[in-house]
């Protein structure tokens, strides 16, 4: 536990995390501080692609493990069964309507890539290799959460429509389009590659995640200072809870995989992070009953916190004891 | 110079079901719009600002000019898409020059 | 389809004084507006354009659906802070939907 | 608040032509005018987005408040640059606070 | 022909076209990746700045070569000239109005700088130096087709109005302002000013082209997609032979100037390249009665890509045999 | 006085300058060359996020000084003084109204953060070390002169309203809280801070302050050009002369606190810069009365550039002299 804290606090004294304290902190005090949205779409664009193409370029070198398939698969299933999960326990907890607790239930299933970025810098940063592919997982788990929780209204009779041509804007989102293209870049180009662009892809990145996350910050404190009073204890303590269940099963999964101890954490992350860009814009079009607010300020400004500072080193030192590494 | 009298329909409306809503409306053979980004605004659903957004969200503002006598079936296509959702539709009364093009 | 009647208010006023009007605004009970950015315009201070600015500068357009027995108290609170400052203010007749959002 | 009628106008036109449409504003004198961006839109000449652009291209929207006397001057400075290029010019009626400034 | 398809082979697995490709394919599967248009300018400014400035510092540790003149005076010729070769292609495969046909003419004289800027990648991949004065040819490039394309119309009588302005206007044009100015601030303080921004205009310059190209796939994708069927059989030949006869103009001028190896690809990459920025922004005001669709969809649809990945290596593969470098 | 002009003559021929004077030059000869709002936004972040994180590391390196307070006090004091020096030689220069004089004068109390960074520069080429918590001094240095323009009208009785909320929000100023946020990361990371980010943060920063550099050219020349007219030879004057005077005042209490000789210049360079960012803004809200051309032009138009180009050189040299460094 001890250690568990200490590594919590080391976590929290890098550029990355007071960052990201400092656009919350600049929200709240009602700051007039922003990153113009050009900028922040440049820098998210810039973090994919580069997270994919070293991703790539780590496979490439690597070599195609038999868990590969596996690992996907399992991402697949948690991003299909994590919402189910979520939306009990959301019934449970709180008083969300129905479609209100299906689409917070979506996000839970789904990813935040910035979360497992900052993953992967931490592992970095204590030198724990993670497969290379884990990018591409991460690309997998991006879109099955929506059906799922269209799923759910539907079995509620409530409508959920599913538009046409949703799931093929689903599949083409720009990111994980991005992702994924980058990733294959990599792939292709291999160590070569990586050489001819790596001051621009590997050299400046943390620098750039540390101004993306001062804007994740502002979003986020803006976010909470709208919509206070809109969330009850039950809906808090939920995108507290939620992420360390996810968490768990991650574990688990990993494990019995037989994922190194750096994969198994980016699983983790991964299981706990909530997505906060591509749901929330299939949301508005699938689901849009749904409150905004209720499932941006859990996911935003609850839940990506809490794993940027608490939940990452805490799923490090849990996979830690666990696989014994 | 000679004016025609035409109607002037403006849709604010959420930036994910743009795509929609122009598709909604070249169905409905309204093929001339203009689309303008908003930065920010306030409605039922509260106060917000471009910058407080991630992603692709946020509002945008779709300007129809028609004649007068297309405008129901305007209306209509537009409904559709903006029933359910966040947006606001308002018409004016306008001039154009050329009318050959609306 | 059933429309009803509004006026359609548009304030272009520099963006220092965005948030002031807004307030001024909310305060007089218009909570729906949007907000357009301007890229650059003439008037009676000169001409300008966004790529000529430093800083929070520049003009934004505030356009409001409202009522219009609400008209007066809108252009009322609009105008306090308009007074001093860059901006023009104009108002149209307009048509809305869902006359119950305004 | 006392108002005075106006006529506001709004032209769409293509942003290289932006320039040439200022001049020729202010050399019929009409020296009041705001310029909105544009983020797409779609016309005789098809669809297009802001996104799908290189360079300096896409439209603007150009909008000027005037006495209504005023109108046919615009209307002729206006039309004379926009005639051969792409783009649309619409006219509403308009009421405006402050008509000193007009 | 092995050389060469195993050189094009090469070229075409870079991170550089590879983004291309991409940005290409996203664009016709109609996924909504975009890059924000302040970012892709931000981009170009970047591109262009490092451009200029490496020139110019190559030509202060050089010094000013007798043939720079040569070399100038060549380009103007080219760009004057080739307008009126593409102008009589034209007529004679197509069956394009006369304005239609001059405008897409006055693309094919003027250059495409991300083009060039592949080459100088291309080039520099080989360890193949070229005249740094090249970048100069390039901004001289830019606008005198213009004019033939002008005065192609008038001497038909249908208008093509010389605006007045727009002379001046084509020569203070940004891209051409930016490019001659950070040429004269490198020539200016060489090495030693090199040496200050190095990290910022060498280190991460292929990175920024990867994204900057990306983008240009997806623009480029969107305008295939958009213009399909606008254009014949015919017109598209034109955009694949006109770059291979500039080339081959370019070649000739090259040799007889005295050109590096490098400055003679550079020279035929110039020649064969087509605007798709400066001058259909010209286009739209000097001969607002031609279609946009269709000179964009050529330039930039078709001989760019073709340049990017089959052009670049078949100039560098015949230009090594003709001098024998 | 040779030593001086030599340095000021090396000054002008850093990439910097020279970028600076070619957006000049290309302003004033109408180019259409235009950096987008969201990209400079973007650049200016950069730079306070960079600048403020090195002043921070540097204070956590050194420790801080006994005279850090004596420092910050005498930045307050020269923000809160110099305007009413400025107001007494604007109404003696010029004709300008009172609100007038009285809203240029809280200009030149301000300060200009790019110029406080060019100053840097050229002690970081001449490898002269300054105290690192300069960057708090400048931080703290933005907004008081705004209260003593507001006083400087009141007295007169013409108004100038104290709006409520103003002060509040002058001090979260976007500007200042980046500053300030980026210091105190800097301060709490310390070097290790530094190494993760150093190559985003360090390595190209002078290349991002010659595009930034470019911008501000850009529009201190389009600046003059809108307002040719409106300034007469008073006002000018008062625009080279007051940057002297405040260097001057800024030397004696320099040297009086005992600042090394870099701190001495910088207190001189904060001191003779004057502010186009924050007090323009506020200008608006609090003396919307006030014509923004008037002093726009005079701070952007010639007190930047001369401080740029001359003046710096000039308080360096000064410098050196006075306190035998
Ligand atoms: N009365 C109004 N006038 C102008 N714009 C409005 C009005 N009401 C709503 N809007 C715009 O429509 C968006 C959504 O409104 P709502 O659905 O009421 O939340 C707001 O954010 C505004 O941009
Ligand atoms: N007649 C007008 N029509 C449209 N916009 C105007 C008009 N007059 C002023 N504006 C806008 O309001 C801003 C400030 O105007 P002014 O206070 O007259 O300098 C201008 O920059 C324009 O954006
Ligand atoms: N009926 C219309 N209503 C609103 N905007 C239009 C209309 N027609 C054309 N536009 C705008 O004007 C541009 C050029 O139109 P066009 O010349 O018809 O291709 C379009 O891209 C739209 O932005
Ligand atoms: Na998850
Ligand atoms: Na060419
Ligand atoms: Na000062």
């Amino acid at each position: 536990m001890n250690e568990i804290l200490s590594l919590a606090g080391a976590n929290l004294i890098s550029p990355i995390i007071l960052s990201f304290a400092l656009g919350l902190a600049a929200a709240l005090a009602r700051s007039d501080l922003t990153i113009p949205e050009a900028v922040a779409k440049g820098m998210s664009i810039y973090l994919l692609f580069a997270i994919g193409f070293k991703g790539g370029v780590a496979v490439s070198a690597h070599g195609v493990d038999t868990t590969l398939i596996l690992t996907i698969i399992a991402g697949l299933g948690l991003s299909f069964g994590l919402p189910l999960i979520a939306f009990a326990l959301l019934k449970l907890m709180t008083g969300l309507s129905r479609i209100d607790a299906a689409a917070v239930a979506a996000h839970y299933g789904s990813i935040s890539i910035v979360t497992f970025v900052a993953g992967t810098s931490v592992l970095e940063g204590r030198l724990i290799e993670a497969e290379g592919y884990m990018v591409a997982v991460a690309a997998a788990m991006e879109a099955p959460a929506i059906l799922s929780a269209l799923w759910l209204v539907a079995r509620g009779g409530d409508g959920g429509k599913m538009e046409p041509g949703l799931i093929r804007e689903l599949l083409l989102n720009g990111s994980i389009v991005l992702l994924v293209g980058a990733f294959f870049i990599g792939a292709v180009t291999g160590e070569k590659g990586l050489e001819e662009i790596s001051s621009f892809i590997v050299a400046p990145f943390k620098g750039v995640l540390c101004l993306f996350l001062l804007d994740m910050g502002l979003i986020a404190g803006r976010g909470l200072r709208q919509s206070r009073g809109v969330l009850g204890l039950g809906a808090v303590s939920f995108a507290i809870l939620m992420p360390l269940i996810s968490a768990t099963i991650g574990l688990t999964l990993g494990v019995l995989i037989g994922l190194s101890l750096g994969g198994t954490v980016l699983l983790m992350v991964l299981s706990a992070s909530a997505s906060y860009i591509a749901v929330p814009a299939a949301m508005r079009v699938a689901l849009p009953e749904a409150n905004p607010s209720i499932y941006l300020t859990l996911s935003l400004g609850v839940t990506f916190p809490f794993n940027l500072t608490l939940g990452i080193p805490l799923y490090l030192a849990i996979a830690q004891i666990v696989t014994g590494g | 110079m000679e004016t025609h009298t035409a109607k002037r329909v403006e849709i604010v409306i959420e930036a994910p079901l743009e795509r929609r809503l122009t598709k909604a409306l070249t169905e409905a053979g309204v093929t001339g719009y203009t689309i303008l980004p908003v930065r920010g605004g306030s409605g039922r659903s509260g106060q917000w600002s471009r910058a407080g957004q991630v992603g692709q969200s946020g509002m945008v503002a779709v300007v129809c000019l028609i004649k007068p006598e297309r405008l129901d079936g305007l209306l209509e296509a537009a409904f559709a898409v903006v029933e359910k959702h966040i947006g606001v539709v308002s018409i004016t009364d306008a001039q154009v020059l050329r009318a050959e093009r609306f």
